[in-house]
């Protein structure tokens, strides 16, 4: 995950920090990560240190500092919570670094201190997947819902833009209930199993991710009420692509992390160019359903 | 090998590998980072080892009592939601900068009032400390959801996330306040009356209330301490943050038991200090700012963290010889 | 009235603290929700408890011998990648001896330095949680792996399969319980466990050889995590690098809540079962009723606090410490 | 002492039970002003529990407490320090790594502004008591660092920072040395002299009738009798606490000496113990004599193979014999019965029966199970031979009295029949008939073919039980008496390291 490409480092090779969420909690993270090295080892130009917060914000913060403290040119964040990288973000702001934040965005208040923004649009993925789930269910059924950590942005998002968009396009679907799968299929599966104990008549499931939504898939495939139950995810995995082949899962938002990798150092690299970069760059994260998924390749993770 | 002995300086390493490690550790990253030595860096590096620093205090303690706490991260997390929320209540609303004030008051109040409540509890119903404290770090945790309900909360007035950025000549403000919680607590510890009676509860429990000291309210002043701290702490990093997030100082509990152990503190209590536990906080906070420096990859930070982790506890146990007086047990 | 014969020194069943609470506790949400006590239900709580309750065994093992062991949840994790990763690679009859070999050897790096070079166990345990989520990190280059065919595999049985209509997980489990309450009750090295948790100095002067024990405490608990990584394994279908994260406290709280002392020297394998259980149903229990995850967490706080507390009470035979 | 006075302490009814056991049963107590009221029991008994519901520390379920005619309730020890009730615990209750003077002062250390703590008063305190108590060690130094006797003098210490109106010493003199002795002796006359009531346990029967103006004697909980010393005789005691008379003679049968069973040869561990050479034959009993910190405990330690010596030879029934670890000693035959019951000797929360068959647990089996009923037939076997006070083989180790507990570890290592049986202070904290019965005990020993070796501080015991009797002084083997050529006067030389130069 580290590359110092200049070894002789010349004037015009530019130095990007980035400092991840937390590589290796899932497959996402890490193929972000491994896609970014590579992207940055194609250009001869590029140095890059690549740092990863573990998943927490104290930590995160400290390698915005030891990023500023190296001077690199730009500083490339995946926040590990968008409100309490503000402050972090400002001072590289003040210390005249640009700041690119991909993945997932900070918050309103720190917006005027990045030079822009990279990344999907979870607010929008799970408007997507309401809509899919409305679809599916033709608008009328009882639906639970499998969310990521709790306290976590994108979770927090993905949720928020699937109830309010369910909510308002579907009045007939109501949800049963909202239980945590921290991102876990082994969780999802726990979570959903005693879903399935609860209520005798589940007709969708929306997970936060494919991974947990998997997870649901094979509880409700173990008690064998998995027929006609509608399985809507997010973050195509290859387990749900292939669950999707398989005609068990209806669909999913399709993301990549290869472009999400990409469109960041692209982004830093615009902005250090001096070029007009737009505050906000949403890279598309189209819907995937078991109808166009043909037109969409295997997920790599 | 007998002038190793003799020399006062290395007889103390001896006795304090953690610090012995500590000086190492800063050697080899000032030769092999430029950006190490550097003073910036270095106000960093206090100003990181300050969030889990505080809470070693405070463990520290709670530690050579005899007890533990585990549920300092979530009082951590409880302390920088109502830091941060507080402010915003609109009975504050025309306090302009004071506002701040009343909140960070108020999560200090509710980082002693939940150590109030494990002390309390190990007080009297006389279970284990770890077990009162592993249900805490939980329930906790729970409370700060509830309060938060799940989101993170924002300081909308910058001037607390700028009293971060201040310093007092070449420290940091937040530096400051760590070393100045060190001194006191290390005065505490190794001045006072209740500093030796904390090292007599941890030393022999019953001995000390057979001796007439009243272990329960004791204990319990020493969970209202850490419980002070780790609130303390929380306000600090909610500082940084100018935000508090649900999630926060999550594991927290982990490093700083570690932190603490390094630094020579037995888990069965009556021995350990406040220098032990200052080299064990540094050690832990010079080896993550060395390796982001050194970009040492994600993966291998787990491995070489835990690594040095155990050499540094059997490096301890060859040179500190134990108590069994020679016998092969 | 229970504080009386708690008073009165109390008949046997109410120094069982822990199995009081229980039942009280399983009335009680009984009454909540009507789904609670359904055979299904039971059953599917018994199934998802068998992973925790499985590594709980063995950690129990290692805490009667007077020493903790958190690293059981990253080894989880280790285990799990291993074997669904090795099982497309080498077929399941390979990659089962194979991660159960290469678990046991972490187990006895644990079992070396905690019972041969008499390291503390925390720190020990602790330091190779963070190695060995390193390990696995480096092993799966951080991706997910999963078992492509997943109905065309005998792996299934373990986590997925039913002998007699009793999900096979809870087989597992229930013996792995049986065996290990026999070896810790009948057997000659269950005393030596008891005897060097309880006093590892008396224990050399008894000739115990204190390091070997503490030794075997650690394989065994890593047996326990490659038994219940199997279980997950095929439950699953796949893992993720981090799929144990955590899991190291719930066991610990498992273990706890069943009575063991974390001083060493006395516990229970088949408190520790209900410790496990009880665990599960609560979070099962406020599932049913509807209740979100912190609240659990609040529940969870109180049980923990209460049912112990019952169980220290009992023993002591007054509700109050006599500490002043 | 008047009668018309009234008494500093008086106990009524006191009744305490212990799951499974009447510990006292209505016991009747009283202690004037200025008198030594010695209190005797077997193991057991229930002295200590008295003292303790006194001390605050156990709460009775019946009965009064009177403290200088008025009625008090003694829920806390810090209500009992209150109320100028003092107790020096049977067993040591100091924190090992805090000094001297702290533990003197625990729980009341003098304090400056801010809660420091005045360590300049409090050394000086410190010192002072130390002084009076003839103590060679200054306050300063860590107690974990102080031999037991020392740390009993500490304990002791304590009685005499405080206005006492009654102070408690609960077998004070069971790691004392003779030296020692003479000086708590004199604390406790100057005590009396001030007034101070004084409550004495003790097994030794020569102190209670060197120091107490009246005896008290318990039998099972209960309350038997009260004696006036002056008036009364150790028979006539004895009788009272164990409902019989004591043979104290020594049984003079022709000893029989078989084959040479241990030989140690020049055995040296520097700075514990050097050049020791000496033989056990079977059927002998050699007892080690010695000041504490000669060195005994330390070459019975590498006997049973916890110590590594430096050099020097041990020979087993004739072999060369490396023993590198108490596995290997019971291997060979050799058991150990260890100075330290709590820390060496027991698993205290395990049961009586799990307790004394602990060393050949992986023995006793019936396949792979442990065999319980030959277990229990153990127990059964030494609770009767010892006659172990315990309701139960179910019992933990831990709420056993003192001497009981002892018992359990002399019965653990007897039940593995021996070649070579060490015993390190057998009876530290033994009642008088048990003591007896354990001296009667390592004879019979002798006889039926062990090797044995005892090792004590205690003269009467020495010369009691031992056929050869080894003189140490820092651990150096001064010199060896024949049990018929001994006197008690070349001993305390010997053992004084007086007839040091006479040898060299
Ligand atoms: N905490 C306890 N729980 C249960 N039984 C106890 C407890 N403490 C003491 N006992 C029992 O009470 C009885 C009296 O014990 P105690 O310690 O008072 O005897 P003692 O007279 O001091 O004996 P010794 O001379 O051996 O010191 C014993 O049978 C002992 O086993
Ligand atoms: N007054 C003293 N000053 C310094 N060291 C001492 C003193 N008394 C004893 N020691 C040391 O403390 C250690 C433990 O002494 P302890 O009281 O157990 O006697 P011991 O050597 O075991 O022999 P014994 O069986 O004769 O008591 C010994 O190694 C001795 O060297
Ligand atoms: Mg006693
Ligand atoms: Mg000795």
């Amino acid at each position: 995950s580290t590359v110092a490409l200049a070894a002789a480092a010349s004037a015009d090779t530019v130095r990007i920090g980035i400092t991840q969420n937390n590589v290796g909690i899932d497959s996402y993270q890490t193929t972000y990560e491994q896609a970014f090295i590579a992207a940055a080892e194609a250009n001869p130009d590029v140095e890059v240190i690549v740092l990863d917060a573990g998943g927490d914000v104290a930590r995160q913060i400290s390698q915005v500092q030891d990023l500023i403290q190296q001077n690199v040119d730009a500083i490339i964040i995946w926040p590990t919570d968008g409100q309490a990288l503000v402050p972090a973000v400002r001072n590289a702001h003040r210390e005249g670094i640009p700041v690119v934040v991909t993945n997932s965005n900070i918050a309103e208040a720190g917006m005027e201190f990045i030079a822009a923004f990279s990344g999907p649009n979870n607010i929008q993925q799970g408007i997507y997947s309401a809509e899919m789930m409305c679809e599916a269910l033709g608008g009328e059924g009882q639906i639970v819902q499998v969310t990521g950590m709790p306290g976590y942005t994108t979770a927090i998002e993905r949720q928020k833009g699937f109830d309010d968009r369910l909510a308002e396009m579907c009045p007939g679907v109501t949800q049963l209930d909202i239980q945590p799968g921290d991102w876990n299929r082994e969780r999802a599966q726990r979570t959903m199993e005693t879903f399935l104990t609860r209520f005798d008549r589940i007709d969708g499931v929306y997970s936060g991710d494919d991974n947990m939504g998997v997870g649901a898939l094979n509880a409700a495939l173990a008690a064998g009420r998995a027929e006609g139950m509608v399985f809507i995810g997010a973050t195509n995995f290859a387990v749900g692509y292939d669950a999707m082949a398989r005609g068990e899962y209806w669909g999913s938002v399709y993301q990549s992390p290869v472009d999400d990798a990409r469109a960041a150092l692209q982004t830093a690299l615009d902005v250090l160019a001096g070029e007009d970069v737009p505050k906000l760059n949403y890279f598309d994260t189209p819907k995937i359903t078991q109808e166009n998924m043909d037109q969409f390749d295997r997920p790599v993770f | 090998m007998a002038y190793f002995y003799q020399n006062p300086v290395l007889r103390w390493l001896l006795r304090n590998p953690i610090w012995g490690f500590v000086l190492i550790v800063f050697i080899f990253f000032s030769l092999s980072s430029e950006h190490f030595f550097a003073a910036r860096n270095l106000q960093n590096i206090l100003v990181q080892t300050s969030t889990i620093g505080l809470i070693a205090l405070g463990m520290t303690l709670v530690m050579i009592n005899g007890n533990i706490d585990l549920s300092v991260g979530a009082t951590l997390a409880l302390a920088a939601a109502f830091a941060v929320d507080v402010q915003s209540w609109a009975m504050f609303a025309t306090w302009g900068n004071w506002q701040i004030l009343p909140a960070v008051c108020l999560a200090l109040l509710v980082g002693i009032f939940m150590g109030a409540i494990n002390g309390f509890i190990v007080w009297k119903t006389g279970v284990d400390a770890f077990i009162v404290t592993l249900g805490a770090m939980l329930g906790i945790r729970g409370l700060v959801f509830v309060y938060t309900g799940e989101q993170s909360f924002y300081a909308m007035n910058f001037a607390y996330s700028d009293f971060s950025a201040l310093s007092f000549g070449p420290l940091p403000v937040l530096a400051v306040i760590f070393l100045l919680c060190v001194l006191i607590v290390h005065w505490l510890l190794s001045r006072t009356v209740h500093g030796r009676n904390t090292y007599a509860v941890g030393g022999n429990r019953e001995a000390a209330v057979n001796a007439g000291i009243r272990v329960g309210p004791h204990m319990m002043i020493n969970f209202m301490i850490i419980g002070f701290l780790a609130a303390l702490s929380g306000v600090l990093l909610s500082t940084q943050m100018g935000a508090a997030t649900p999630n926060l100082g999550r594991d927290y509990e982990l490093w700083v038991i570690t932190a603490v152990v390094l630094g020579g503190t037995k888990l069965t209590g009556g021995k350990g200090d406040i220098i032990g536990t200052l080299g064990g906080v540094l050690a832990i906070g010079i080896l993550r700012n060395g390796m982001n420096l050194m970009q040492v990859p994600a993966f291998y930070v787990y491995v070489i963290l835990g690594s040095i982790l155990i050499a540094v506890l059997f490096l301890d146990k060859r040179f500190n010889t134990s108590t069994d007086g020679g016998l092969r047990l | 009235m229970l504080l009386t014969r708690l008073k009165a020194g109390g008949p046997a069943i109410a120094k069982q603290g822990i199995l009081v609470a229980f039942v009280v506790f399983m009335i009680a949400f009984s009454l909540m929700s009507d789904r609670f006590l359904s055979a299904d239900n039971i059953m599917s709580v018994f199934r998802q408890s068998a992973i925790i309750g499985v590594m709980a065994l063995g950690v129990t093992i290692v805490v009667i011998g007077g020493n903790l062991d958190l690293s059981v949840g990253s080894m989880l994790s280790f285990a799990t990648v291993l074997v669904v990763d090795l099982h497309d690679k080498i077929g399941p009859e390979l990659a089962i001896p194979v991660m159960v070999l290469a678990t046991l050897c972490l187990g006895a790096i644990n079992g070396f330095l905690i019972g041969i070079l008499r390291l503390n166990s925390l720190i020990v345990t602790l330091g190779m949680l963070s190695v060995i989520q390193g390990l696995v990190l480096i092993y799966s280059g951080g991706q997910n792996v999963d078992i492509a065919d997943q109905r065309g595999t005998w792996f299934a049985m373990f986590g997925r399969g039913a002998v007699f209509g009793i999900a096979t997980p809870i087989i597992i489990f229930g013996t792995l319980a049986v065996v290990f309450h026999v070896i810790m009750t009948t057997m000659p090295f269950g005393r030596h466990v008891h005897a060097v948790g309880g006093n590892p100095t008396a224990s050399v002067f008894s000739g115990i050889p204190r390091s070997r024990v503490v030794f075997m405490t650690y394989l065994i608990s890593a047996l326990c995590v490659a038994v219940a990584a199997i279980i997950l394994g095929s439950r699953v279908m796949g893992s993720q690098n981090n799929v144990g994260q955590g899991y190291e406290l719930q066991v610990l709280a498992a273990v706890i809540l069943g009575g063991t002392s974390l001083l060493g020297g006395s516990g229970s394998i088949l408190r520790t079962v209900l410790g496990v259980l009880m665990l599960a149903f609560i979070q099962n229990g406020l599932i049913l009723m509807g209740q979100p995850y912190y609240t659990q967490w609040l529940v969870t706080w109180a049980v923990i606090i209460i049912a112990v507390w019952l169980d220290v009470a009992a023993k002591r035979g007054r509700l109050f410490s006599p500490i002043a | 002492m008047t009668a018309s006075r009234e008494p500093a302490l008086r106990l009524q009814g006191i009744v305490k039970t212990f799951p499974g056991v009447r510990a006292l049963d209505g016991v009747d107590f009283e202690v004037m002003p200025g008198e030594v009221h010695a209190l005797l029991g077997e193991n057991g008994a229930g002295k200590s529990t008295l003292m303790k519901v006194l001390a605050g520390m156990y709460q009775p379920d019946e009965g009064q407490i009177m403290i200088a005619g008025h009625p008090v309730q003694m829920t806390t020890p810090i209500e009992a320090k209150a109320q100028g009730v003092v107790l020096i615990h049977q067993e040591l209750s100091l924190v090992p790594e805090m000094s001297a003077a702290e533990n003197i002062y625990l729980g009341e250390l003098p304090r400056k502004s801010f809660g420091r703590v005045d360590w300049a008063t409090l050394e000086e305190r410190a010192n002072a008591i130390l002084k009076r108590l003839k103590c060679s060690f200054r306050a300063e130094v860590t107690v974990a660092n102080l031999s037991i006797a020392n740390q009993q003098m500490v304990e002791i210490a304590r009685a005499l920072t405080v206005d006492a109106r009654v102070v408690v010493f609960d077998e004070p003199t069971a790691s004392l040395t003779d030296a020692e002795k003479v000086v708590l002796f004199d604390i406790i006359n100057d005590l009396k002299a001030r007034g101070v009531g004084i409550v004495y346990i003790s097994h030794r029967m020569d102190e209670i009738f060197t120091l107490s103006d009246r005896i008290t004697v318990l039998r099972d909980g209960a309350y038997r009798g009260t004696l006036t010393t002056a008036v009364t005789n150790e028979d006539e005691v004895t009788r009272l606490m164990i409902g019989r008379s004591l043979d104290l003679s020594r049984d003079e049968a022709a000893p029989n000496f078989g084959k040479t069973m241990l030989e140690v040869r020049n055995l040296t561990c520097p700075g514990l113990f050097e050049n020791v050479s000496f033989t056990v034959r079977v059927g002998e009993v050699v007892g080690f004599y010695g000041l504490v910190g000669a060195g005994r405990t330390e070459i019975a330690e590498a006997l049973f193979g916890l110590r590594k010596p430096d050099s020097g030879e041990i020979r087993v029934d004739g072999e060369a014999a490396e023993i590198t670890s108490p596995r290997a000693a019971i291997a060979l035959g050799i058991s150990l019965v260890p100075e330290n019951r709590k820390e060496q000797g027991l698993v205290l929360q395990m049961n009586c029966r799990d307790n004394m068959t602990l060393p050949q647990v992986q023995a006793l089996t019936t396949g792979p199970f442990v065999a319980q009923g030959a277990e229990l037939a153990i127990f059964d076997k030494y609770r009767d031979r010892l006659a172990i006070k315990t309701p139960s083989w179910k019992q933990s180790a831990a709420v056993l009295s003192g001497g009981n507990q002892q018992k359990i570890v002399i019965g653990k290592w007897l039940s593995m029949t021996p070649r070579v049986l060490i015993v390190d202070e057998p009876t530290r904290g033994i009642d008088v008939g048990s003591k007896s019965e354990i001296h009667q005990l390592l004879r019979e020993l002798a006889a039926q073919g062990y090797a044995v070796i005892v090792i004590s501080s205690e003269m009467p015991e020495v010369l009691r039980v031992s056929d050869r009797i080894i003189a140490m002084y820092h651990g150096r083997i001064m010199r060896e008496f024949d049990i018929k050529d001994v006197t008690e006067d070349s001993l305390v030389q010997a053992i004084s390291g007086i007839s040091a130069e006479a040898v060299a």
